[in-house]
């Protein structure tokens, strides 16, 4: 009974992709399952949101389809499976989303094999874009937060302490800053590397409360570890120890603020978004994601790179009108710019397909009575990814 | 000569709880021989330490003539020790004739091959069923132990441990919770097993015990009273006084 | 079941899982990559069936062997070059069944929730270093660049995953093979009686403890093997095939397939993967719900999982049938 | 180490009534939850927020206890073990539909934030203020157990149930308010740990481990052994993260592979 109607569904599937060529596919994949699986709905929202308002603005009679699979958390095989399925069964034009450096690793090949245009809407270690001439990354590199920082500490602080979560990304976070650092003649007191699963934090906390740095950087994966550190910081009394809490912008992301409380205040973060970011662009972003999903809701620095990623999508539709051919797509794609963005002004750099953004300078502020994070300066307009800089210079 | 079994000296305390004080017993080749005793009397860890589930504390143990004190468990049985367990301990949901089939295969060193089926090896089954024809159990083989009635259970017991074609035999309260007329036909079954293996037997159906034994060991307190025939024991005044006295007293 | 007096002749049933699949090759080509997937998983709950089912191991780290055998096959790729096929299967089998002696000869002499907290405790600490060792094994990243030549020179994994769905078919086909001559053996009627009563296997002779790193090892192998499938399949080797969370999902899969059943192993998998592939893509946010309370009514109500009810229903069919039958002749 | 307040309550059940519990943190979780809500919707005070985690979780885990538990008592580990994971499961899936993905915001009152000095170091009161309240609690519940004729029922009707029933002690009851309690002290725990481990519906099953390491280190059978063991692992990994953080989460499970080898029953095991 079920195998037939599988089959059915299947041969209907092949009719109607040979029957309406104007729809476009959009293979979307994230997390809704699994420890992580609050951040899918970020994503997503996002891309409705955006597929809603600018529906209108696609060439007559094409649509959108969106494709969307749960990869379960950081689990690359899933992921791979969920996206050879995308390919091969339903026949989507591009693919979408990611959270997880390893999920995006696994699919690379599928994308280079099967010439489907990638889109990485969060997934942020450096390399993932040199996988695969096909991924295109409109959301960030850890490099392109965290190198920029160590260079704006360098002039601020003698001594710094480095504190991050023992995996891929916290690595490529710490040694983008302590490489800036240095090279801005700061001196680097420790770092400690500590493992994902870590319940409390006060051991490593007093430890960097002895050893006296002028600030410490903190890189750990969004969320409410972040809250717990921040706690644990203002418990032990670091801050009255004249220690400056310092990170790129997972540390204190918007989301996440509410639950942090007043002891996040005057924490100090390098990074390319904030929901408070005070541009019309974002302004207007902001009120349309209140305004569909809730006052209560406050869209991220994954929501953003989501809407900006449909945004790059839609560029691409608009420009074949429809008819997604990859290489002409990867080519789009590539010269990409885009000066509303939420978060400034955006563009790939057509060498690495990577994003190339402003990154801020913040502060977690009260602002009418809420803490937010209040960006202070551009620090570093249009930043390409650091360490791929570095690599084409070796 | 060689005896089938030998303790020297042997020793048992836990803490300042002695349980086993200076045992010196001997079992000879093909003997019926009965250990008995009142209740704590040490009998249990006696049996405990001869099969090695237990280390004495001090004191040796010969299993012809070959010390075994340190040896493991399994590797006594490899030596020609067998028991059965005074609280039924059976494959319960396993068929009779597993039970005895992986004492048997287990014996004859089959137990680890891996590729011909169990029920293919035909020497193994044939084995088995005639040892089950003999205690009277053929018609139960393809029965789950623990659906049998216990009297017959306990006889799987004794079918298990002669599968391992044992030198000795240890039978630790064979006709425990047994009613008295299966009792019978549990002796019956004993007194025809081959005169070759020696037999040492623990039990307290006194009745079963003087029909069945050659030689009486009486242990009380961890302490070998008394040793001889059954009608030196019988007439014994002093096991007259711990032990029958107080059998029938009670 | 298994032992002496068992019929070990194949019955008609046990060619359906090799004919359902010959039909989902055919019938479904694209859900083959889903399709391999099962097939590995079945692989990996037929190893931990060996020895939870019949040795009555209870483990929470059999992604120990798993990982293990994933990550070797992976690095024999990018360290050592090696792209065969069968030498990245070879070598995985081999690392892993020298950590199933290892570990095995150090744990298998405590039980119950000692055994289960130190099985545990080991695929916890290979997930560590796995994480750590950043250089070898990719960390968080994963480890991608695995490369797998074509099998035998000519069938190269394709897209839609006909060779892997094929390849692993086989393997499991193996596998399946394996596991049941061992489990009809006297070894395997061994092992159930280790399982039944330990106490007795010691009292006749049975060096327990041996065996059980003997079978402990040939489940690790097995699981090792299944893990580099998983790679070659994926040409990618991520965290998560070690630790707590695989060990469990296998568990889980097993206990609602059926434990200590040959086929347990083959309908819990199906049965899992399939319900997540499907529920997670209707309802993604909420399928915890739905296999939680899937478990915790196996759990109190059909202790022998999926196949075990199967089992009760058929009983319960052929006694009512008897007594029918019989009604009828006695009514004549 | 303060989640070694939580087990206390697990040493409860476990040590008392020899279930493994594996949903312990679904009810330390619920407490959580609870404190959160009470304080933040409803300007409960802090030490009513508590009480009130203590006693709703309380009631809620007899009727669990009714209707599920109960059934599994005589069962082996492997079906306690995957009932627990199921259970986990279910609970994880209701606390997200419900709070949703963020952890629930806890704010302590003033008069426990900040530092007090105790022999001249800087200790976040807080954590004093918890040390303190578990030390009373373990030592009123030891108290409790072995000296109140509630305990010797308990005790005895773990170690022979039959026998307990036969003497005329309700053992349904009996375990029934066993667990409760068990599951209140987790609520209590939850619920006093929410600052520090923060509550999100991921909560059981990223905590599991811990409780699972601290019951079999401790050994089954006995309330003191997981107190024991909660405190020496707590303090020995705070230690080492403390002196040697690289090795981070190696020694937490080398220490337990190690103490298990060395005792199989765990420290304070009574089975043999």
């Amino acid at each position: 009974m079920r195998l037939t109607k599988i089959v059915a569904l299947a041969a209907f599937a092949l009719v109607s992709a040979a029957a309406s060529a104007q729809t476009v596919k959009i293979g979307f994949i994230t997390s809704y399952s699994g420890l992580n699986g609050n951040l899918g709905p970020y994503m997503e929202r996002a891309v409705r949101l955006y597929i809603k308002q600018h529906q209108k603005e696609l060439p007559p009679g094409v649509k959108i389809e969106l494709i969307i699979r749960d990869d379960t958390g950081p689990n690359p095989d899933k992921a791979r499976q969920l996206a050879q399925e995308l390919v091969v069964r339903d026949k989507v034009d591009l693919l979408a989303g990611v959270i997880f450096t390893p999920n995006a690793m696994s699919m690379a090949p599928i994308a280079t094999e099967a010439k489907v245009p990638f889109v990485i809407m969060n997934a942020g270690t450096s390399v993932i874009t040199t996988r695969s001439p096909y991924i295109a990354r409109v959301s960030f590199t850890l490099w392109q937060s965290s190198y920029p920082l160590g260079q704006w500490a360098a002039k601020k602080y003698k001594t710094a302490y480095t504190l991050v979560s023992d995996f891929g990304p916290g690595h490529d976070a710490e040694t983008a800053f302590m490489q800036a650092f240095k090279e801005g003649g700061g001196n680097i007191v420790a770092s400690v590397r500590v493992p994902l699963q870590n319940p409390d934090w006060a051991a490593y906390l007093q430890r960097v409360k002895d050893a006296k740095p002028d600030t410490l950087f903190v890189f750990i994966p969004a969320g409410k570890t972040a809250t717990a550190v921040m706690k644990n910081f203002s418990e032990l009394g670091l801050g009255q120890a004249g220690i400056k809490l310092i990170g790129p912008g997972d540390i204190t992301t918007d989301e996440e603020l509410p639950n942090m409380g007043d002891v996040a205040l005057g924490v100090t973060t390098m990074f390319h978004y904030s929901a408070a970011g005070d541009r019309p662009a974002n302004k207007a972003f902001v009120a349309a994601w209140k305004k569909e999903y809730g006052a209560n809701e406050t869209p991220n620095f994954l929501s953003a790179a989501s809407w900006d990623g449909t945004a790059m999508i839609f560029e691409a539709i608009r420009q074949q009108k429809g008819k997604i051919d990859p290489d002409k797509t990867m080519a789009i794609f590539k010269s990409w710019k885009f000066a509303n963005s939420p978060r400034g002004p955006i563009s790939i750099d057509p060498e690495t397909r990577d994003i190339v953004q402003n990154e801020y300078l913040r502060e977690v502020r009260k602002v009418g009575g809420q803490l937010a994070n209040v960006e202070l300066e551009t620090f570093a307009a249009a930043v390409k990814d650091p360490w791929k800089e570095q690599q084409k210079k070796k | 000569m060689a005896f089938a079994l030998q303790t020297e000296k042997l020793c048992k305390s836990f803490g300042a709880l002695t349980v086993a004080e200076q045992i010196d017993f001997r079992l000879e080749p093909g003997a019926r021989h009965a250990l008995i005793g009142p209740n704590g009397a040490g009998k249990t860890t006696f049996v405990n330490m001869l099969t090695g589930a237990i280390a004495p504390t001090s004191g040796k143990i010969f299993l012809n003539d070959q010390e075994v004190t340190r040896t493991s468990q399994a590797a006594r049985v490899r030596l020609g020790l067998g028991r059965t367990f005074q609280i039924t301990t059976l494959f319960r949901s396993l068929p009779v004739l597993d039970n005895v089939a992986l004492a048997v295969a287990e014996r004859r060193g089959d137990a680890q091959r891996m590729w011909r089926p169990a029920s293919a090896h035909r020497e193994i089954i044939d084995e088995s069923l005639e040892l089950l024809a003999t205690l009277g159990l053929a018609d139960d083989a393809a029965a789950a132990a623990q659906d049998l009635p216990y009297g017959k259970q306990r006889l799987v017991e004794v079918a298990i441990a002669l599968g391992l074609r044992p030198k000795v035999l240890l039978l630790d309260e064979p006709a425990a919770g047994v009613p008295s007329a299966d009792t019978e036909k549990i002796l019956r079954h004993l007194e025809k097993l081959s005169a070759e293996i020696a037999i040492l037997i623990i039990e307290h159906d006194m009745d079963l015990v003087f029909r069945f034994a050659q030689r009486i060991t009486v242990l009380v307190q961890g302490q070998v009273l008394v040793e001889g025939p059954p009608e030196e024991i019988a007439a014994d005044k002093r096991v007259r006084d711990v032990y029958l006295g107080e059998a029938t007293h009670a | 079941m298994s032992g002496y007096s068992a019929d070990t002749r194949i019955r008609w049933t046990e060619w359906l899982p090799w004919v359902a699949a010959g039909a989902f090759f055919f019938l479904l080509p694209e859900y083959l990559s889903l399709g391999a997937r099962i097939l590995i998983f079945i692989l990996f709950a037929l190893s931990l069936d060996l020895i939870l089912g019949y040795a009555g191991i209870i483990t929470l780290g059999h992604s120990a062997f798993f990982g293990l055998g994933a990550y070797t096959a992976g690095i024999v790729s990018t360290q050592l070059a090696i792209n065969e096929p069968f030498v990245q299967l070879a070598a995985a089998a081999a690392v892993a069944a020298l950590l199933g002696v290892a570990t095995g000869a150090v744990i298998l002499r405590t039980r119950a929730l000692t055994l289960l907290m130190l099985t545990l405790a080991i695929t916890a600490i290979l997930l560590e270093v796995a994480n750590k060792a950043t250089w070898l094994t990719g960390g968080a990243d994963g480890l991608s660049g695995v490369k797998v030549d074509p099998i035998l020179g000519f069938f190269r994994f394709d897209l839609y995953g006909r060779t892997a769905f094929l390849y692993c078919l086989i393997a499991l086909f193996l596998g399946w093979w394996v596991v049941r001559r061992l489990i009809y053996s006297p070894f395997g009627a061994m092992l159930t009686g280790i399982r039944e009563n330990t106490t007795r296997m010691h009292a006749i002779g049975a060096p327990v403890y041996w065996r059980l790193v003997l079978v402990y090892t040939i489940s690790a192998t097995m699981a090792g093997i299944a893990g580099a499938l998983l790679t070659q399949t994926n040409q990618f080797v991520g965290l998560n095939v070690l630790g707590l969370e695989p060990s469990g999902d296998i568990l889980v899969m097993l206990i609602l397939g059926g434990v200590g059943r040959l086929y347990g192993a083959f309908i819990g998998p199906v049965v899992y993967l399939i319900a997540q592939d499907y529920l997670a893509k209707q309802y993604p946010e909420y399928w915890y719900f739905g296999i939680g309370t899937l478990l915790i009514a196996v759990v109190l109500f059909a202790p022998g999982g999926i196949l075990g009810m199967v089992d009760k229903l058929r009983d319960k069919w052929l006694s009512l049938y008897k007594q029918k039958s019989s009604a009828r002749a006695s009514a004549r | 180490m303060i989640l070694y307040v939580i087990s206390v309550g697990l040493s409860v059940t476990m040590g008392l009534m020899g279930f493994i519990n594996l949903a312990h943190g679904v009810f330390a979780m619920a407490g959580g939850f609870i404190l959160s809500t009470a304080m933040a919707r409803f300007g409960v005070p802090f030490p009513l927020a508590l009480v009130a985690a203590f006693v709703l979780v309380s009631l809620g885990s007899i009727f669990l206890e009714k209707i599920l538990y109960s059934r599994l008592y005589a069962r082996g580990e492997l079906s306690q073990v995957l009932f627990c994971i199921g259970l986990i499961l279910v609970a994880m899936a209701v606390a997200r539909l419900i709070y949703g993905n963020l952890a629930a915001p806890v704010f302590l009152p003033d008069y426990l934030r900040g530092q007090v000095q105790v022999l001249g170091r800087d200790f976040p009161t807080y954590r004093v203020f918890l040390i303190l309240f578990s030390g009373v609690l373990i030592l009123s519940l030891w108290t409790g157990v072995e000296r109140t004729r509630w305990g010797a029922m308990v005790r005895a009707a773990v170690d022979n149930r039959g026998m307990a029933q036969s003497v005329g002690i309700n053992t349904k009851r009996l375990f029934m308010i066993t667990f409760a309690l068990g599951s209140g002290l987790a609520g209590l725990g939850g619920a006093l740990g929410a600052d520090i481990l923060p509550v999100q519906w991921g909560y059981p099953f990223e905590h599991l481990v811990y409780f699972l390491i601290v019951v079999a280190v401790g050994g089954l059978g006995s309330l003191r052994g997981p107190f024991v063991a909660a405190l020496l692992i707590g303090i020995a990994d705070t230690a080492c993260k403390y002196w040697v953080p690289a090795l981070g989460a190696f020694l937490v499970y080398a220490a337990t592979i190690g103490i298990l080898l060395w005792r199989p029953q765990g420290l304070f095991g009574v089975r043999a």
